[in-house]
């Protein structure tokens, strides 16, 4: 078994359960911070199998995407804050 | 040959559009290069179809790639002659817009929108790829949103949002199609399209690909049973915008259709069939929606889904005569329905209402203004020998001789309701004496009207009105340009030759 | 001044990280983008006013700091792993109010933000005044204890990096 | 010797984020939620680039990781700030076994003002 | 792989039209974003897709010559995509002004138009 | 949303963003990235100082307003097309290269003003779409 | 026949147009006219007379062509033969007097010179309608009589009824012009040109041809439509709103027996169908029948002339039906005949109203009082009418009684004229004599003498009445030329003053006496008018009913169709294409799916798709609006990580950076709204989940089934080698994007532009009341 293999094999399902195991919470909430949280987790964790992937693939360019998650990732947490807190404030 | 010509005019409208984006709060400086600069648009389009008809096919390699691998721009005749009519209209739109829109829809935008929307006209008919023709589209569509909406008022809301689903819901399905037939034959270039998909074994796929661009371009231009944006929105915008619309945009989507559907798609009896039904139901649906309407402008909006029948009615029945008949149809409709348009907007400035039961007595202030309007009236109507008849000979008799008895008698019932719905137009805007028109809102006599306000009424509609005097004048010669647009579309080989002269040699 | 020319080479230098070019040339044209840069949005960042001193006794703080974070995250990490893993919960969660000494908004910033990465803490909130960070702990039995870590670990050494 | 760096590290990364993940379906409240995973997969991606720093080893890529790392580092707290407050005021109410609740009260509904007066509010539940 | 796909863009575009034909116009355009997805997505598949072979030419060479994945389809994709975000946040703008003008979500609200006027 | 934290954050991640949004800019002819991307980052940029720093901080820090971006990208675009078209009697967009690249930036063209006039564009349209709506709503 | 060249084309074409010519003049200069200026207009159609009087004799028919649209087809092509000179003649003459008569009679009104331009264009309408040898150019200049004829008809247009009547000229005419277009279509399709020469050459084979027997139809349509045939007589009734002088000219003298032209041109050609005869005959007999009768009912003078001109077109037809020698020179006759009497009639007519201010013929008594010569104008109009000896009139009555006599072996026909010819004798003296010589007292007394411009016209037509009555030997040239021309044949015509005691001259006295009894007996009332009008199934009612029963149905299927609501709009357009696309699957694609070419599936593409699966089906079923943007996140992210495996990096990226826009986006405005609404029922819900099931199916099984085919990757080869040797760039997509297909990206971010403007404007513009559009 070569690195790629335990990488393709084991390391990729594991993060791959991870995200189902977000989802899951994403699906069940309750509350829509939970579900913020969950699309932020999603990202992250989608941003180190971008980072197996490139290992796996051996393409570098790979991690650039992850790059690019990684900034801007954030902004959503931000602006949906930013909703529910807008949101509050009308009522 | 090859010529940067062809894309000139394109980038003359991108270049007015920005210089205007650059005077963005100089709204006086933006009329005035939208007017000249679309005078030089004209004589810019009338070189290109002088040379066109000198040189033939001309076409232009964007970034020096050879096609099909880089995005080819090909002038032959339809699309000269289309964009040179899309010119003059422009130039009438541009000046009517003058006094036509209100400067607070200038100070967000107006002209620069305007004239991307020239620009996407032009591209679309100029290039030769079909992706690139389906980004053309888009900026079309996204240009006239904006111009629809502009202003925000609560109608011309409401027409948006079916304007805009029906066409996002267009374009998806033109995407579509472009995705299956890239799937399919792993080109974009429309030649080299036409090679490669008379080469794909798998016919029953290429019909459902044409099935989808014909239902894409079929929202676009209006035909049943997909019309129903239309008559949405096309009254709501100002007048000046209405004429672009009214126009211009169904036209483009004919204009896709003839040119996909001689080009890349083959005859097809079952879609030549459904064509034809489609043209004959189009033609009774606007006509009878037209009968039945007292707004003017939707009177107006359901004769454009009436006169799209007749244009379709070529792509059901292949031949040259139909396409002859089609094409001179949709140059006389581009210039009169422009022209009708603005005639909806000058009975509104001075009467205040689109409502045929409360205009009137226009004639009775104003009899040679009325004349005057007379023509696009009774052009649109065809009473000879004025322009819209003409093309109804070959028409009738592509009918006849090739698309049946059902298509005959539609087009025939087509035009006895346009002469029915312009002579009550006629009798109740024109004859029919007026009531409280001072008590109306945005009422004003004609003769309180500014000198430049008038001028920039009437010229607009008198260029126009003798435009599509010209053409009824010098039938004959639209007529031959017709033909030899017809027989360019029907027999594409040179088109093919001329965007790839490598791959034709190889092939003979 | 200072502080933008200082600011001015750190971005300089992420532009060589970014880029992956060390080279000198590579490192002007950094400096002159984020010069570039720094001028574009020189008038959103609020002026600093700290002396340039401290540029150089600083690097080995915040060497030393670097690793002190690091020991708490990996042991606070495990401390939160053994908690998810065992089904007996020894949770004792709450919000609690700890009064700051840092004052600048830097400092609660970075101190909030420690706060945040280490598990079992979460920083809610700063106080209006800024005068108190409410932070959320999964093991606050005690919670003096629990103010007094805070205080005594990641407050005071933000406070001898930046005083 | 890479391969096993790149073993270790994305092994012990995958295993902070498994962790992460089970604990934000397991965690009875947001806050705690909030809480566990924050950390977890901000030191579990960490640790996933630096494998593939090390399998790609070179210098721009081991730039590249750290200017990704630091950007996590730097937002996610921020992230979990923004997100914590927000679940405060809009009620959402805190594991019925917690201990304390120091911010009750203290924002104002309309401003959203956050008070820094010690009340007497903040007695233990 | 592929057949999965399929399923997916088909799932995509069948939500599109489910959700275009409700009377909520946030749903209205919820459906015109799911199905500019599904054909972008049909695109990219149609286009044939390729496992971990970005076509991006390597440092150390000058042309492509192991297999790659078909840039055209990407290169399609982008652009379409790009144009579909210019027309959503018109859309999202645009219904925003509906609501402002109208004070209502309902579709049904807006078909005073087709009525004469 | 008045956040300390937020706001002391994004005054080190706008010229970070920016920063990293010129190099995706610049590396798009090699690299994944290009004028879009690039411009989509920057604007993300200014959206995140804006929320944490009000609308009205970032439009004072912008001087401009962003509208005059999207004529100044479209211009610079049209005028890589154009340069070859009017000055060297080619077709349209036929690209001219510098001879030798330049260090850090690499090869000039004018495929890459093409691509920075994108990114003035998007930059431009994306933060005239999002101040106009957060202004209004 | 000799061709004409070079100047007489010329000439020929200013004859015509000489009418156009002044109507432009006018349409120009006339508010710088003086009134009376109009009294030299009657000059144009006399010099046009002048020209088909001297310069076409009767002997030899000439023909000409100005060439036009050169490879249409469409030429100025003209003929003049017995036919069409008589007509250019009548035109020209009744024109002149008309011309003259309205000088006068619409002394200082603020329309006349608009009147005289419609008058005018009319003309030359007409004369170029009767000289055209080219089928497009009689269908140009038929078209063109209906427009004048509308303008004309509406000319009182703040009047209801004149525009409702004009309205309903127009639509039967134009009905038939229709008809004839497509007739002239369909004969160029068997002929190959719209030439009527190429017709008669090529009669046997138009004949035989399925485009000829329709073209027929179609011909019939547009005569009896024009000509006022039963049951599309009822617009003529109407059109008598027009001025009196208009009545005249085109509603009696002239445009109406266009229809008769037509089928006197036709005849040649056509009349050898066996259907052709029985056909005319009845509808013509029909027409002149119950035409006659009506006219009865009425006490105006304008409708009573309006109903016995619908006669005399049914007696045209008729005679044109029994065709032959007889029904051709009994046809030609009449027409001239009719001119006369019935041009004198209205013009009397029009100087009775214009001077007394009533048309009524049971107000107006004792006129020969007050004007008369008028009187005995009218009076011997009358007995032309009544086909009194020694008129003109007489001839034509005997001509007809004869050739219906003869027609058939049945006696119907004959009953029909002679019942006609003496319902006319007492509505010509209704007309004609009774205003006049009634009561001894004149009814009305008048404050200056009639204008000599009033009477003349009416003298000259009265005079050519008595002269040709006299002398009948003076129009047998004219009568034979047509004759010729229609029939095709060299036959002697003889029209004689006395045929002997036959039975044809008994009919004559039998109608005559019986004329003057029923004009004595029946008392003038309109109670029997209206009440056949308001019977429904008269003419009228019947068109009025069908275009009410149109309009609405044509409402019904608008509305039905266009009905408001976006949904149906979508779900159409849907249905639509899937019903196309499932027809087109059916019977043109082998469904099936080579696994060969499908890929295996790996455990984290899986769960990718299943993530995207699920966070679409939570997207239609969330309850919440954030919660469905939330789940349009998971969504994006799920596309750009497949898109991360299928490598397309830049896709991924683009992609995700748009989605956190959007999110943006949608995070901004959505805040204000309220609840999130879920209103349809489960029912429709099935009914769209079942729709959107199979589109999505549909998409499915044509992606499936496009995988399957051969991959063709010439182009994308083509970048593969040249995107860095020759774009100088390593990221094929890049490259593709600002360089290969640059174009596509300029017009993408002048999208995007637009759309920035767009969101701008729609945002920060707000009209103020007087900037809006709508009131
Ligand atoms: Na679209
Ligand atoms: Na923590």
């Amino acid at each position: 078994m070569t690195v790629q293999d335990y990488l393709y094999f084991v390391i990729l399902p594991i993060l791959v359960i991870s995200m189902l195991l977000v989802f899951y919470r994403f699906l069940k909430g309750p509350s829509m911070p939970d579900r913020i949280v969950a699309v932020d987790l999603l990202i992250t964790i989608g941003i180190g199998i971008i980072a197996i992937y490139s290992i796996v693939s051996d393409r570098a360019p790979f991690l650039d995407i992850a790059m690019v998650l990684a900034l801007i990732a954030f902004l959503s947490t931000v602006a949906f804050s930013y909703y529910i807190e807008k949101k509050n404030k009308q009522e | 040959m090859t010529s940067n010509l062809v894309i000139v005019p394109v980038l003359w409208q991108f270049l007015i559009a920005v210089a205007q984006m650059f005077s963005w709060f100089n709204p006086r400086l933006q009329r005035k290069l939208s007017v000249s600069g679309n005078v030089i648009q004209v004589l810019i389009a009338s070189w290109l179809l002088t040379e066109v008809y000198r040189q033939g096919i001309l076409t232009m390699n964007a970034g020096k790639w050879p096609a099909p691998f880089g995005i080819v721009f090909v002038s032959d005749t339809f699309s000269a002659v289309l964009v040179l009519i899309t010119s003059i209209s422009g130039l009438a739109v541009s000046l009517f817009s003058l006094a036509n829109i209100v400067e607070a829809r200038m100070r967000f935008g107006y002209f620069p929108i305007m004239h991307l929307l020239f620009a996407g006209l032009n591209g679309a008919f100029l290039t030769g790829d079909i992706f690139n023709l389906y980004v053309w589209f888009e900026i079309i569509i996204i240009s006239s949103f904006v111009l629809l909406t502009i202003g925000g008022e609560k109608p011309q809301l409401e027409g948006a949002v079916k304007y805009f689903t029906l066409n996002i819901l267009a374009s998806t399905i033109f995407l579509t199609a472009i995705g299956v037939l890239y799937g399919l034959a792993g080109t974009l270039n429309m030649a080299d399209l036409a090679l490669k998909v008379a080469a794909i074994p798998n016919k029953g796929l290429v019909e459902v690909t044409a099935i989808l661009f014909l239902v894409g371009f079929g929202i676009k231009s209006a035909i049943f049973p997909l019309y129903f944006w239309l008559p949405a929105s096309y009254h709501t915008p100002p007048a000046a915008i209405a004429a672009i619309f009214g126009g211009l945009l169904t036209k483009l989507g004919v204009y896709a259709m003839l040119r996909v559907f001689t080009l890349v798609f083959f005859e097809d009896p079952i879609i030549d069939t459904l064509m034809i039904i489609l043209a004959g139901l189009t033609i009774i649906t606007g006509s009878l929606g037209a009968m039945v309407q007292t707004n003017v402008r939707k009177i107006f909006s359901y004769l454009i889904i009436s006169h799209i029948g007749y244009m379709v009615i070529a792509l059901g029945i292949h031949t040259e005569l139909a396409v002859t008949g089609a094409v001179f149809y949709m140059i006389h409709d581009i210039v009169v329905k422009t022209n009708l348009f603005m005639v909806s907007g000058l009975l509104y400035r001075v009467q205040g209402t689109h409502h045929i039961d409360r205009l009137g007595g226009f004639y009775q202030y104003y009899p040679r203004l009325s004349l005057l309007l007379a023509i696009p009236l009774f052009s649109l109507v065809g009473v000879p020998p004025l322009s819209g008849f003409w093309p109804k000979i070959d028409l009738f008799k592509a009918a006849y001789l090739e698309g049946g008895s059902f298509i005959t008698i539609c087009l025939a019932f087509g035009t006895v309701i346009t002469l029915l719905v312009i002579a009550r137009v006629w009798a109740e805007v024109f004859w029919r004496p007026a009531e409280n028109l001072p008590e109306r809102p945005n009422f004003r006599f004609w003769h309180l009207f500014t000198l430049a306000e008038k001028i920039q009424y009437i010229t607009p509609i008198a260029l126009l009105s003798a435009v599509s005097l010209i053409i009824a004048f010098r039938a004959a010669d639209v007529h031959r340009i017709s033909q030899k647009i017809a027989s360019e579309l029907m027999n594409p080989k040179n088109y093919i030759q001329t965007v790839l002269p490598d791959k034709s040699a190889e092939q003979q | 001044m200072r502080a933008k020319f200082l600011m001015n080479n750190l971005l300089a230098f992420v532009w060589v990280a970014l880029t992956g070019a060390l080279s000198v040339k590579n490192f002007l044209f950094g400096f002159i983008l984020s010069y570039f840069i720094l001028w574009l949005i020189s008038r959103g960042l609020g002026s600093g006013n700290d002396s340039g001193q401290k540029y150089f006794i600083l690097v080995p703080r915040v060497i030393a700091f670097f690793f002190f974070f690091l020991y708490e995250l990996l042991k606070a990490n495990l401390q939160v792993a053994y908690d998810v893993i065992t089904p007996k919960s020894y949770m004792a969660p709450g919000i609690v109010r700890i009064p700051l000494d840092v004052t600048t908004s830097l400092e609660i910033t970075l101190l909030a933000n420690l706060i945040s990465l280490t598990p079992g803490t979460l920083s809610l909130d700063v106080s209006d005044d800024k005068k108190v960070l409410y932070v959320h702990g999964m093991f606050v039995k005690d919670k003096e204890e629990f103010i007094r870590s805070i205080k005594q670990g990641f407050e005071r050494r933000i406070l001898e990096l930046t005083r | 010797m890479n391969e096993l760096l790149i073993l270790g590290l994305s092994t012990l990364g995958a295993l902070f984020i498994l962790l992460a993940a089970i604990g934000f379906v397991k965690m009875p409240d947001i806050y705690l939620r909030i809480s566990v995973t924050t950390k977890a997969v901000t030191l579990g991606i960490g640790l996933m680039l630096a494998s593939a720093a090390v399998h790609f080893g070179t210098e721009s890529i081991v730039s590249r990781v750290l200017a990704i790392v630091f950007f996590v580092f730097l937002t996610s707290p921020v992230g979990a700030h923004l997100i914590g407050r927000v679940s405060y005021f809009t009620g959402i109410p805190l594991w019925k076994n917690s201990l304390h609740d120091d911010l009750k009260g203290k924002y104002n509904p309309t401003t959203h003002k956050l008070s820094s007066s010690e009340t007497t509010d903040e007695s233990d539940r | 792989m592929e057949i999965l796909l399929a399923i997916v863009t088909g799932l995509l575009y069948g939500a599109g039209l489910f959700m275009m034909l409700r009377r909520s116009m946030v749903k209205l355009i919820i459906g015109l974003i799911l199905i500019g997805n599904g054909a972008n997505i049909l695109i990219f598949l149609l286009g044939r897709i390729a496992k971990g072979k970005p076509p991006i030419i390597p440092a150390d060479a000058k042309v492509l010559t192991e297999l790659y994945a078909d840039p055209v389809p990407q290169a399609l994709i982008l652009t379409a995509i790009v144009i579909s975000f210019g027309l959503q946040a018109f859309a999202i703008v645009l219904f925003k002004k509906v609501y402002q003008a109208l004070h209502s979500d309902d579709l049904d609200t807006v078909n005073t138009i087709d009525d004469d006027l | 949303m008045k956040s300390i934290i937020l706001k002391k954050a994004s005054d080190y991640l706008l010229p970070l963003l920016l920063l990293f949004s010129v190099f995706i800019l610049l590396r798009g002819h090699y690299l994944p990235g290009g004028g879009f991307v690039g411009g989509l980052i920057a604007s993300i940029a200014f959206v995140l100082h804006s929320f944490a720093n009000g609308l009205n901080e970032t439009k004072h820090l912008l001087r401009i307003h962003p509208g005059f971006l999207m004529p100044l990208g479209l211009s610079v675009s049209l005028l890589s097309g154009l340069y070859p078209m009017v000055i060297k009697k080619e077709p349209f967009m036929a690209a001219q290269w510098m001879k030798e690249p330049l260090d850090v930036i690499g090869l000039v063209g004018t495929p890459l003003f093409f691509d920075i006039g994108v990114y003035l564009v998007v930059v431009g349209v994306s933060l005239t779409i999002i101040f106009t709506l957060a202004e209004v709503a | 026949m000799p061709l004409e060249t070079g100047f007489g084309n010329y000439m020929m074409l200013i004859a015509v147009l000489l009418g156009g010519m002044l109507s432009l003049f006018l349409v120009i200069f006339k508010d710088y006219l003086r009134d009376g200026f109009s009294a030299f207009f009657f000059l144009v159609p006399l010099a046009v007379f002048t020209y088909f009087a001297v310069f076409f004799g009767s002997e030899v028919p000439a023909l000409g062509l100005v060439s036009w649209q050169q490879g249409m087809g469409v030429h100025f092509e003209w003929r003049v033969d017995g036919l069409s000179r008589m007509f250019a003649l009548l035109i020209s003459g009744i024109g002149t007097l008309v011309f003259a008569y309205s000088h006068y009679y619409l002394k200082g009104h603020p329309e006349k010179f608009r009147f005289f331009g419609f008058l005018s264009l009319f003309m030359t309408a007409m004369l170029g309608l009767v000289v055209s040898d080219n089928l497009i150019m009689l269908f140009m200049f038929w078209e063109l009589t209906s427009v004048s004829s509308f303008f004309l008809i509406g000319f009182h247009y703040e009047d209801r009824e004149s525009r409702k009547a004009a309205l309903r000229a127009l639509t039967i005419t134009g009905l038939g012009g229709v008809g004839l277009l497509i007739a002239a279509v369909l004969i160029s399709t068997v002929t190959g040109s719209f030439s009527f020469q190429a017709l008669l050459d090529q009669r046997e084979t138009v004949l035989a041809s399925q485009a000829g027997r329709i073209a027929f139809w179609l011909f019939i349509l547009a005569a009896f439509t024009k000509s006022a045939q039963f049951p599309f007589h009822f617009w003529l009734p109407g059109a008598m709103k027009a001025p009196t002088p208009v009545s005249t000219y085109l509603h009696s003298a002239t445009m109406v027996k266009a229809g008769v032209f037509l089928l006197l041109k036709l005849y040649p050609i056509y009349s050898a169908l066996p259907v052709w005869k029985p056909l005319l005959m009845t509808v013509g007999g029909v027409s002149m029948v119950y035409s006659a009768a009506q006219a009865l009912f009425f006490t105006d003078m304008k409708s009573i002339l309006a109903y016995t001109t619908l006669s005399a077109l049914g007696i045209l037809v008729f005679l044109t039906g029994i065709g032959g020698n007889e029904g051709l020179v009994a046809a030609a006759a009449f027409i001239l005949v009719h001119a006369l009497y019935k041009a004198a009639l209205f013009l009397v007519t029009g100087i009775v109203d214009h001077e007394a201010h009533t048309r009524d013929v049971t107000a107006l008594h004792g006129l020969r009082h007050v004007m008369p010569g008028v009187a005995v104008a009218g009076a011997v109009a009358a007995l032309s009418h009544g086909g009194v000896p020694l008129t003109f009139g007489f001839i034509g009555k005997e001509l007809m009684y004869e050739s219906a006599l003869h027609a058939e072996t049945s006696p119907v026909p004959i009953a029909a004229a002679f019942i006609t010819g003496l319902l006319l004798f007492a509505a010509g003296f209704w007309v004609g004599f009774r205003p006049f010589f009634s009561g001894r007292e004149a009814s009305h007394t008048l404050k200056h003498p009639v204008s000599l411009w009033l009477q003349l016209p009416v003298y000259v037509l009265t005079a050519g009445t008595l002269i040709f009555g006299i002398w009948p030997a003076g129009a047998e040239q004219m009568v034979h030329a047509l004759v010729e021309a229609a029939g095709r044949d060299t036959i002697k015509v003889h029209l004689e003053l006395w045929h002997g005691f036959n039975t044809v001259f008994f009919l004559s006295l039998a109608t005559i006496a019986g004329g003057i009894v029923l004009y004595s007996r029946l008392v003038p009332g309109q109670s029997i008018a209206l009440k056949v009008e308001k019977l429904s199934y008269s003419s009228v009612a019947i068109y009025e009913k069908f275009l009410s029963v149109t309009k609405w149905l044509s409402r019904w299927y608008t509305d039905i169709l266009q009905n408001g609501y976006l949904r149906w709009y979508v779900m159409t357009i849907m249905v639509f294409l899937l019903t196309l696309v499932g027809y087109s699957f059916y019977h043109g694609v082998h469904i099936y799916i080579d696994f060969k070419k499908i890929s295996e599936v790996t455990l984290y593409e899986a769960v990718i798709l299943l993530l995207m699966i699920f966070s679409i089906f939570y997207i239609l079923l969330a309850k919440s609006r954030l919660a469905a943007v939330a789940a349009m996140g998971v969504l994006g992210i799920s596309i750009s990580l497949m898109f991360v495996l299928y490598s397309a990096p830049d896709l991924a990226m683009t992609q995700f950076s748009i989605d956190t826009l959007t999110v943006i986006l949608f995070v901004l405005v959505l805040y204000k709204l309220p609840r999130y609404i879920n209103i349809s029922s489960n029912v429709v819900k099935i009914r769209d989940a079942v729709i959107s099931l199979l589109f999505g199916l549909m998409i499915t099984v044509l992606c499936l089934e496009v995988i399957n085919e051969p991959v063709n990757r010439e182009i994308s080869e083509f970048y593969a080698e040249n995107s860095y040797l020759l774009a100088k760039g390593k990221n094929v997509v890049n490259v593709i994007l600002v360089d290969f297909r640059g174009a596509d990206t300029m017009v993408e971010i002048t999208v995007l532009t637009i759309a920035a403007l767009g969101v701008f404007g729609l945002m920060k513009l707000r009209l103020k009341d007087n900037e809006k559009t709508w009131e």
